[in-house]
């Protein structure tokens, strides 16, 4: 099974810019199946960034994020080849981890 | 029911007039002429939108609209389809229980080929359909096929036309009266109105491109399947040529066709070769 | 959370190659750390998140109120393609952000998302919300222990909330 | 051609309930003639949502026992399969009329 992580985080000297597509529902509670019941509520509420030991980068969300959310940042302080961390978890218990190199 | 029926009275009368004062010049049908279709088809489009480049027909409603193609190009950084070009990639890489794979079923393994899509079998006489060809593909090998409207086919097709990104589409009309009547019959099926709203594809299409119809952006005719298959957001999902047909005949109010019905692989093969020289963009993302 | 003031200047000038407000940071320095910074602190806000309307998000998640700025550049499509998928950004001109939320005043609950920006991490953000109907869209950058606000009109035509 | 396919849906509009309510007989006449109708509209593929939709309302209102509703649907079903009958027989040669040429 493939990561519901993807991240590109390339190097532009000393600032890092990250992107990141994660594969989530994100569901609101308040939409309908065909069947007329209530798809539950079930969305990421922490997504954390670390690089070197230290949090770069933490979204908490609520529902209104999109499917499949998406986010953008840059940090400094990391140089190409240095490991990003990224880790989420769910309102369900869910959660998902992966590493990805910066280019 | 009655005010609703009456309001939808007036709009389509409201409608018909609409058409009556923008219907194209009428000439007498006589033979069948793909050449000239087509390229009357592209310089309508083209004198419609001169502010257009012509290879940007082929991301549909974002050529005719700047904030649209702000919101896109922000998408495309990190595309919606980018998970299903991963699972594309996947499926069409694993080998079949037989040990076969896709690749086997295609010309050059499968890869770059999507532009040649859908092409006229002239031992079979009809349309065959890049979606079509994946479940032959697969029924061949003795898998079952998949459904023609999502998830794996359109992952296997994304993947299939990101493979292909740029090479210009490339239909033939082989010489064979059935490959004629075949594009004629998928012109007949664009231009004639159906469903209760009286619309055609082309009333949309052609008649109204970059307009909005209730809340959406209507996509150019020209080029329009060199996008497929999409990640729709209005569908939080993928879909491909097959679910664009049955949604566009849904929303006249007209009972969509069998996915893969001879009606639609007739105009897919008549959109298709009338965008012939445009580059193929899929997999799309539209809203 | 502490926060070493004391790297800001230096990021501040490669970054914008402001020197003014560089400065002016300085002038802050010995007394940069502020305590109670609810949006920066670890755990999830599960109360700011359920709160229906805009000001009492904001309270919950703060414990006070914004001034509008316009050192925050809040970026948003003037009529959303799809009310699903509003891709929407800030940057801002402030100095020591700790965090960056967005709100959706006319969604069932305000509260989008907020981020925590850590000592080093450049205060700009992109993501992409839900809207379910044409609404004021607000995000809030909290710098030095204050808060600041851009607003926008998003106009929705398809909403988000049907999945 | 136009003015026609107007009068065919003024047609499904114009069903006032009548005087005497309906009996299950009337629905079946009523219902019969819309199905042969609907069935002659997916020959030609051109079935309307709007005709499936009316003739399930016909169906469920009569199964309820509300005879009045089930005929005044099945009606308006036949109405709208007659409507979608004219417009696949006049497109066959009106769709030329919009071919880029």
């Amino acid at each position: 099974m493939a990561s519901s992580i993807r991240v590109r985080a390339t190097s532009n000297g000393d600032i890092t810019e990250v992107q990141a597509l994660i594969q989530h529902p994100m569901d609101t509670g308040l939409v309908k199946d065909s069947k007329g019941e209530l798809i539950p509520a079930h969305f990421i509420q922490e997504l954390k960034f670390e690089c070197n030991g230290k949090d770069v980068f933490v979204a908490n969300w609520g529902t209104a994020v999109s499917k499949d959310p998406y986010v953008k940042f840059s940090f400094k302080g990391a140089k190409k080849g240095d490991e990003l961390k990224i880790s989420w978890t769910d309102n369900k218990g869910g959660s998902d981890t992966t590493t990805a190199k910066i280019a | 029911m009655k005010p609703r029926s009456a309001l939808l009275l007036g709009s389509l009368s409201a409608a018909l007039v609409a058409f009556a004062l923008t219907s194209p010049r009428v000439v007498a049908a006589d033979k069948v002429d793909p050449i000239a279709d087509a390229k009357a088809f592209q310089n309508f489009f083209f004198q419609k939108f001169p502010n257009v480049t012509h290879e940007d027909f082929v991301n549909g409603p974002y050529s005719m609209n700047e904030d649209m193609k702000r919101q896109w190009q922000e998408k495309e950084e990190f595309p919606p389809y980018e998970f299903a070009l991963d699972a594309g990639k996947e499926v069409f890489s694993t080998p079949f229980k037989n040990g076969k794979t896709y690749a086997d079923c295609f010309p050059n393994g499968g890869i770059g080929i999507r532009q040649n899509y859908p092409y006229f079998d002239t031992k079979e006489g009809k349309v065959v359909t890049l979606e079509l060809a994946l479940n032959r593909c697969r029924e061949a090998n003795g898998e079952a096929p998949y459904s023609y409207v999502k998830d794996e086919m359109a992952s296997l097709t994304a993947y299939m036309a990101y493979t292909s990104r740029g090479k210009p589409m490339d239909i033939k009309i082989p010489d064979d009266p059935r490959a004629l009547a075949a594009f004629e019959n998928g012109k007949r099926y664009f231009y004639t109105r159906r469903g209760q709203m009286n619309f055609s594809c082309a009333s949309c299409h052609v008649q109204s491109p970059g307009e909005r119809i209730r809340a959406e952006t209507l996509a150019p005719a020209l080029g329009i399947l060199n996008a497929m298959p999409i990640y729709r957001s209005e569908w939080s999902g993928m879909g491909t040529t097959s679910r664009r047909f049955v949604t566009c005949n849904s929303q006249t109010r007209a009972v969509p066709l069998e996915p893969q019905s001879d009606e639609y692989r007739d105009v897919e093969y008549f959109l298709s070769y009338v965008a012939n020289g445009l580059p193929i963009s899929g997999p799309g993302a539209r809203p | 959370m502490t926060t070493t003031t004391g790297t800001h200047p230096t990021r501040r000038l490669i970054l914008q190659g402001a020197a003014s407000v560089a400065l002016l940071g300085l002038g802050n320095l010995p007394f940069g750390a502020v305590p109670a910074r609810a949006a920066a602190n670890d755990k999830y806000p599960e109360e700011a998140f359920k709160q229906k309307s805009e000001a009492d998000a904001i309270k919950a998640l703060y414990g006070k109120t914004a001034e509008p700025s316009d050192k925050v550049k809040l970026d948003a499509p003037e009529i959303a393609e799809n009310g699903g998928v509003v891709p929407i950004s800030v940057t801002t001109t402030l100095d020591k952000v700790t965090s960056i939320a967005f709100f959706v005043a006319e969604n069932p609950f305000a509260l989008a998302a907020s981020y925590k920006i850590p000592d080093g991490t450049i205060p700009a953000v992109a993501n992409r919300l839900k809207m379910a109907k044409t609404t004021k869209l607000t995000a809030i950058v909290e710098a030095d222990g204050k808060l600041y606000s851009a607003t926008k009109e998003v106009k929705v035509t398809v909403g988000g909330c049907g999945g | 051609m136009k003015r026609s396919l107007a009068l065919a849906m003024l047609l499904a509009l114009s069903l006032a309930p009548s005087a005497r309510a309906a009996n299950e007989a009337d629905y079946k006449t009523a219902y019969a003639a819309a199905e042969a109708a609907s069935k002659e509209a997916a020959g030609m593929r051109n079935q309307w949502t709007v005709t499936v939709s009316a003739l399930a309302a016909a169906k469920k209102a009569a199964d309820g026992g509300d005879f009045d509703r089930a005929v005044a649907a099945a009606k308006e079903a036949e109405a709208l399969a007659k409507a979608s009958i004219f417009q696949a027989t006049s497109e066959k040669e009106a769709w030329k009329a919009m071919e880029i040429r």
